[in-house]
């Protein structure tokens, strides 16, 4: 036994491990901001600067701040900058970014619609075949893309081919995809979050008059409203992320961001400046949104188990 | 206002285990206007034949007529019902007055500000006019309680559905709004369903309760029918607190007693042509037993028993005291005049004018006690429950 | 994979529209003939085609579309074209992808009636050259520009080591980079992340070795040839200390990147290296020298050259058309005009004598470097071949540097991969 | 998310309903009303998960290759073959197949134990009650938030062995004398582990928050009276308690990281080294650079077997476990 002493007062404890959540802390976010922080940062600098034996933390070095602090043009002569205007040039970055905009939105959008009536489906009704469809519903998450990636393409091809209608390199084509690929997910979150509305609430609105499927509109749907959200990010990060199925199914004018970034990285030339330079063109925007929307969309996230 | 009739109403759900009978080929005719309330322990069947009236389930047998319309096939929509949840199942989104519109809105043509005119008339009369722009969130359980209330009646429906109204609401809040409920009730006069768990609810609130155990009817009747002349066993157990007493008796025709092995009582005179078998249930009211400190001189010698008291509970007004008769407990409700504790011996008098007897296989009632009922009903609904 | 006939408004407009539009994909000039291309991404090549569709186009009255894809995803693409029999009519072609794709059905034979007469007058190729675009006697591709791998310096770098000339055969390219004395490192290659076989490939050649043997039915590689040249390899990172050990890691962009900014005298490779060098400010091709990359211990050169070539799929409506897009594309002019702008040498002889190659340097590749340049055998399997190589090379020299070989591990690794191209073969 | 808890266990309930065919002869209107819900999604799946995945399967019976890739419903059936010669270690290829599914099962898992731990720490620290916790919660979450191609190129910078800022960091700290290979060697796996942990750790971190968030706070004070200690409060109330999430968790982090494509492509390209070669990566090169299709299309379906087959398993031990109870 350590003599009594020696051993800690709880209020001592108390602080030790208020020090030791306040360390963990930082470290965590330390490991997860520094990525974000070197791209923003490395956007900044020039292919040698880049390529350099011995990186930089800062832009800066840390004898020049305060001359820059008197004189912030400074900052322009140190920062390399021009990374910012000659990458639009170098290749379509506003074209990829848009055309993942235009995917991964659709994509959250139908693949709402549908997750939302297949989750409805699923949280409320018993029907036989439930266990069927929702064993494949998991399995869906278990097929290698590769395995699916040539008949698929096959299939496509002979849909042009047959109808006339276009299909590869086409939004639609991509859309399509990825809708099917998140609907399983996303049917399965939204089911959650439905489990956690009562019954009786759309027993309600069908009373006042609702036939089945207006009580899941204009009642249900409404009280998801940050499941949906939550799925929504979720289904917009996989459709803006994808990259195998992108690289043959969406190319020419549809390509999107995740593949595009890449052609920075030439056979011969790897543009790592301006490559981080559109990097943060594309990122920022889709933090800022979520830092803006974050509120329903954690809500969205963490609900359900509180009501647990 | 309608009348609704349930004919042979049966429904069946099926689960992994089989199908299980919820609602086994229930016969029912509600007059308009009526206050019916079901009444029943839980998974007897009494919330899912409110929602096959509802139009919440389908009814896989039998039919629903409200008036002269066969409603057995309509959608909840169609039927104009009006219903109030347990958890009342407001709309958390919409504030008090949407919550009240909707259901005008989504099934009339009424204009916006004809809705809204109605809207504030219930809310004034439900007392929760300043309430009409929270939602839900910033309201109490009481005024929650009102809004769902006042949702169903700015329906002005044919049906009023109400499945545990006030089973969430804490004790004393309960027993306002079950009078409050009541008063409403016969004001608007619309025929109303209302289904509980809470015998008190059943017993003051209704014009007839309907008392249902797995699936299948038990009773039809006034509460004081139903008290005083259950039909069964069941019934007589389920109705009154403390619950009526039984007591298994074996029957000695020749000498016209019922008897056990604490004591022997002889066979009431107006049952005397009824009683059949060797063996009966009797039941008696905690409250029509009294315990008998002049045992000498009283009335009825040959129905006392002596017994043993094990525990006593003082309510105040009145004490329960349980005794011991031959192994079996029985419970009696007592002024208290005697001042009994546990241990002593007590003799108690069981009025034969206030014994049941019960078949003892089938339950079935085969004579009751002679407490007067309310005389308006009793001719329609006297008899026995139609069990099929 | 981008197309640069750009039609914004389907950027914009959104997916709605999308639905409507993506069915148009031609522009639908009435009289014309519209021709689909694609090429590999490369900065600059969107202007370059731009430029020259409109002059075809003036020309002849063929309307070129044009589209890139990434290197990333070329093969899987073209892959996905053969398997459909969909794509563009005229394709560039990487050199080393020839005989599946050839196999595949991939590209048409361009001395069969319907283009032969259209298509550029393949005399004026290298024999070299016309070996590569040849599979199992048909013409599959029109050599366009090619880069062999030569010794490249930059001569005051290398003095200022204190180390003059350009290496003869290896043991003098040990002593040169032992005896350097400069800031920076003597000699750097290209590591493992990029066709490391390519190296390997090199040095067997040097040491006298080959890739198969003559009638293509087996592997040579794994013989003493095989082993000397790849321990050879592994020693300038281990033993000699030739190879600095970061290298290993280094893709094309790093090399080109490493060689501009001076970090390194030397290297063997492509032209990429020269334009990466000449583009950074204050350096020109004046400072640079060019020459054979060292020979073997029994005095055999050799270096590799790679190769695109057009090609035209089969399924072409506009098989002449086609023909007629690549003949344009070979005229000295043009052909010198993309191979400077993507970093190689052109087909076309007469386009040495262009501005674009209006400097010494380019001579000296022409006439010391590919007279030993060799490129892979065009066989079917090979590519197979090659994945397993580049992965055994990759492994060996990485052992190589992280101190993980052993004895003995180089006669293994090449005698598995071996073994793939026997069953391959 | 962290509903998914429930959703699980009702999926684990349904199944056992599985066997209650064959199909009734009347549907009750709801019933009909669920498969009109459903017909959607089950009509996608149909098009683009099992219409592909038996023409896939049909593939990996057939000798497709270079020769039939634009006919290959003329590709003769060769029955097993496919799947003999990629399953035979002795062959060169096997070997390597082998080898490739021991690196997804090394990625799968160590994935899953990264992800895991600091999913958890994080999630335990964002329950401590401190100001600006929100704050932090909120940047927490944006490595999952953050383009995944975006982030993965990023760290393939950073792992750079003489130009990347994480060799020049361990190095300065001390913790290391030399620069390690992280892209090349026997290191790519564990750094491809430590890459794709990043950009996963945020989800299940906040699924576990939610989990922490539904204990009732009367087991911790229960805890208290009876004397445990912080550690002990952890390990006999928020971990036990925590077991629903966490069997959701680690089931969706191992499929998804076992046939994640994305993660080994971007960080180690279309050549990554040996030890990188993860199942779908290998395939990938091997399938597609070589016109493999029918050998290719076999060692996908053995990877898709593989990942059912611990799906299944994993299924198995949660029967027996005791998440059947509730069937709600």
């Amino acid at each position: 036994m350590i003599p009594e002493e020696l051993q800690l007062s709880s209020a001592t404890k108390d602080r030790l491990f208020g020090l030791l959540v306040k360390g963990v802390l930082g470290t965590l976010l330390l490991y997860a901001l520094f990525p974000i922080y070197w791209m923003v940062i490395s956007s900044f600098r020039t292919r040698t600067e880049i390529t350099a034996a011995d990186p930089q933390l800062l832009p800066v070095e840390l004898g020049q701040i305060p001359a820059i602090v008197q004189d912030p043009a400074l900052l322009l002569e140190i920062l390399h900058y021009e990374n910012y205007i000659t990458m639009w040039a170098r290749f379509p970055v506003l074209d990829y970014f848009i055309n993942s905009l235009i995917i991964a939105t659709t994509t959250t959008v139908f693949a709402l619609v549908v997750g939302c009536l297949g989750g409805y489906a699923f949280s409320k009704y018993r029907f036989p075949g439930k266990g069927g469809v929702g064993g494949a519903l998991l399995g869906t998450q278990m097929i290698p893309g590769i395995l699916i990636l040539l008949p698929m393409y096959l299939l496509f091809i002979w849909i042009q081919d047959t109808i006339g209608f276009p299909m590869t390199n086409t939004y639609h084509g991509i859309i399509f995809v990825y809708t099917t690929f998140t609907v399983p997910v996303a049917i399965w979150m939204l089911r959650g979050f439905f489990d956690t509305i009562p019954d009786s609430v759309e027993e309600a609105a069908r009373v006042d008059g609702c036939s089945r499927i207006q009580a899941l509109v204009r009642i249900i749907l409404p009280m998801a409203a940050p499941g949906i959200a939550a799925t929504g990010m979720f289904v917009f990060l996989v459709a803006f992320n994808e990259v195998l199925f992108a690289s043959i199914l969406a190319s020419g004018d549809v390509t999107p961001f995740a593949i595009g970034i890449q052609s920075f990285e030439t056979q011969t030339t790897a543009y790592w400046g301006e490559m981080m330079a559109a990097s943060t063109v594309a990122t920022a925007p889709i933090l800022l949104l979520f830092v803006l929307f974050q509120k329903p969309i954690v809500e969205g996230l963490t609900e359900g188990s509180v009501k647990q | 206002m309608a009348r609704v009739i349930v004919d042979d109403l049966t429904k069946e759900y099926n689960s992994p285990g089989g199908s299980i009978l919820a609602v086994d080929e229930l016969n029912l005719e509600i007059d308009d206007g009526e206050f019916v309330v079901f009444v029943g322990p839980s998974g007897c069947g009494k919330s899912t034949t409110l929602r096959c009236i509802a139009g919440l389930e389908t009814v896989t047998d039998g039919t629903l007529h409200f008036g002269d319309e066969d409603v057995t096939d309509q959608k909840p929509k169609e039927r104009n019902i009006a219903m109030v949840f347990q958890n009342y199942a407001l709309y958390p989104h919409m504030t008090s007055r949407e919550n009240m519109a909707f259901g005008l809105k989504m099934s009339t043509d009424l204009s916006k500000d004809v809705i809204d005119e109605r809207v504030e008339d219930t809310a004034e009369m439900m007392g929760i006019k300043e309430l009409l722009a929270d939602k839900p969130k910033a309201l109490s359980g009481g005024q929650q309680q009102r809004v769902a209330l006042g949702r169903a009646i700015v329906r002005d429906p044919e049906v009023f559905l109400m499945d545990e109204p006030l089973s969430n609401l804490d004790a004393k809040l309960r027993a306002q709004m079950r009078t409050e409920l009541q008063q409403l009730q016969s004001e608007l006069d619309v025929t109303t369903v209302y289904v509980t768990h809470d015998q008190t609810e059943a017993m003051t609130m209704g014009d007839r309760i309907v008392v249902l155990n797995d699936g299948k009817l038990q009773q039809v009747g006034t509460p004081l029918e139903c008290y005083h002349r259950p039909a069964n066993r069941f019934v007589a157990g389920f109705l009154g607190s403390p619950p009526m007493n039984f007591l298994e008796v074996d029957v000695d025709l020749e000498s016209g007693t019922l008897s056990n092995s604490a004591f022997s009582l002889p066979i009431p005179e107006s049952a005397v042509d009824d009683v059949s078998g060797s063996k009966l249930t009797l039941g008696i009211r905690p409250e029509h037993v009294s315990l008998v400190d002049a045992v000498e001189t009283h009335a009825e010698p040959d129905h006392l028993i002596e017994t043993e008291v094990t525990v006593t509970e003082p309510m105040g007004d009145i004490t329960n005291v349980y005794l011991d008769v031959g192994g079996e407990s029985l419970t009696v409700t007592s002024d208290d005049r005697l001042g009994v504790r546990g241990g002593d011996t007590v003799h108690i008098h069981v009025p034969a004018a206030k014994i049941h007897l019960f078949d003892a296989e089938s339950g079935e009632a085969i004579k009751h006690s002679d407490e007067p009922i309310d005389s308006t009903r009793i001719a329609e609904a006297s008899g026995h429950a139609e069990t099929a | 994979m981008r197309e640069h006939t750009r039609r914004k408004v389907l950027a914009t407009t959104g997916a709605v529209s999308a639905f409507s539009l993506a069915g148009c994909i031609s522009d639908g000039n009435g009289d014309g003939t519209t021709i689909e291309t694609r090429y590999m991404d490369a900065p600059g090549a969107e202007e370059y085609f731009e430029e020259h569709a409109a002059n075809f186009e003036e020309e002849t009255g063929i309307h070129v579309e044009f589209e890139f894809v990434g290197w990333g995803e070329a093969q899987e693409v073209l892959m996905s074209d053969i398997t459909s029999q969909t794509g563009p009519d005229v394709q560039e072609i990487a050199s080393t992808w020839i005989p599946e794709q050839a196999d595949a059905g991939g590209w048409m034979d361009l001395e069969s009636d319907e283009v032969v007469d259209h298509i550029p007058d393949t005399g004026m190729f290298e024999e070299g050259a016309m070996d590569v675009a040849t599979f199992q006697d048909d013409l599959v591709g029109i050599p366009w520009f090619w880069g062999p791998r030569a010794w490249q310096q930059v001569d005051e770098e290398v003095e200022n080591g204190g180390v003059g000339g350009h290496p003869d055969d290896w043991d003098d390219l040990v002593d040169q980079a032992q005896s350097y004395d400069g800031d920076n490192d003597f000699f750097a290659l290209m590591g493992s992340d990029f066709e490391p076989m390519r190296n390997f490939a090199m040095f067997l050649w040097q040491s006298g070795g080959q890739l198969l043997n003559d009638d293509l039915s087996e592997p040579a590689f794994h013989n003493e040839e095989g082993v000397q040249a790849l321990e050879f390899y592994a020693d300038l990172y281990r033993e000699y200390d030739v190879l600095p050990s970061e290298t290993v890691e280094w893709a094309a962009a790093d090399i080109n990147g490493a060689f501009a900014g001076r970090q390194m005298a030397s290297t063997v490779d492509a032209l990429g290296t020269v334009g990466a060098y000449e583009d950074e400010d204050g350096h020109s091709l004046d400072d640079l020298s060019i020459s054979a990359p060292p020979a073997g211990p029994d005095g055999d050169g050799g270096t590799f050259f790679g190769m695109e070539l057009l090609g035209i799929h089969p399924w072409t409506d506009e098989p002449e058309a086609a023909a007629q897009w690549i003949d344009y594309l070979l005229r000295a002019e043009p052909n010198a005009e993309i191979s400077s702008t993507i970093g190689f040498l052109p087909t076309n002889p007469d386009g040495f004598d262009t501005d674009y190659y209006d400097h010494d340097l380019y001579d000296a590749f022409n006439e010391d470097v590919f007279p030993v340049a060799q490129t892979y055998p065009q066989v079917l399997g090979w590519g197979e071949i090659e994945g397993e190589l580049n992965s055994v090379v990759a492994e060996v020299i990485q052992n190589a540097v992280t101190g993980d070989l052993e004895d003995g591990d180089i006669e293994d690794a090449l005698d598995d991969a071996a073994e793939v191209a026997h069953q391959t073969l | 998310m962290a509903s998914t808890t429930r959703q699980f266990r009702r999926r684990v309930a349904d199944l056992q309903l599985g066997n209650y065919l064959p199909f009734y002869s009347r549907l009750s209107e709801e019933q009909r009303f669920a498969y009109k819900l459903l017909a959607p999604g089950l009509a996608m799946m149909c098009i683009i998960h099992f219409l592909p995945i038996i023409w896939g399967t049909l593939i990996s019976f057939m000798g497709v290759d270079s020769t039939y890739a634009r006919q290959w419903h003329n590709a003769p059936f060769v029955g097993l073959e496919n799947y003999l010669y990629v399953l035979d270690p002795r062959t060169v290829i096997g070997g390597r197949f082998w080898f490739s599914i021991r690196q997804t099962v090394i990625f799968a898992v160590g994935s899953l134990v990264v992800t895991y731990v600091l999913g958890l720490t994080a999630a335990l620290v964002l329950n401590q009650k401190f100001k600006g916790r929100f704050v932090a919660r909120t940047l927490l979450l944006l490595p999952w938030v953050a383009p995944v191609v975006v982030t993965l190129l990023i760290w393939r910078m950073m792992f750079q062995q003489q130009s990347g800022i994480i060799n020049n960091i361990l190095l300065s700290i001390g913790i290391i004398d030399e620069p390690i290979y992280w892209l090349i060697g026997d290191n790519t796996i564990w750094t491809l582990v430590l890459t794709h942990s990043w950009t996963q750790f945020p989800l299940v971190m906040i699924m576990l928050y939610a989990g922490l968030q539904g204990i009732p706070q009367q087991l911790y004070e229960a805890a208290s009276i009876d004397g445990a200690s912080r550690w002990q409060k952890f390990r006999y109330v928020t971990f036990p308690q925590l077991k629903p999430v966490s069997a959701v968790v680690v089931l969706l982090v191992m499929l998804w990281t076992m046939i994640n494509f994305t993660a080994p492509y971007v960080l180690l390209g279309a050549q990554p080294p040996r030890a990188g070669q993860v199942g779908i990566l290998y395939i990938y090169e091997f399938a597609f650079s070589n016109f493999q299709f029918g050998r290719g299309a076999a060692m996908s379906v053995i990877l898709f077997i593989i990942a059912m087959t611990m799906a299944m398993v994993y299924y198995k031990y949660l029967f027996d476990d005791d998440f059947t109870e509730d069937s709600q």
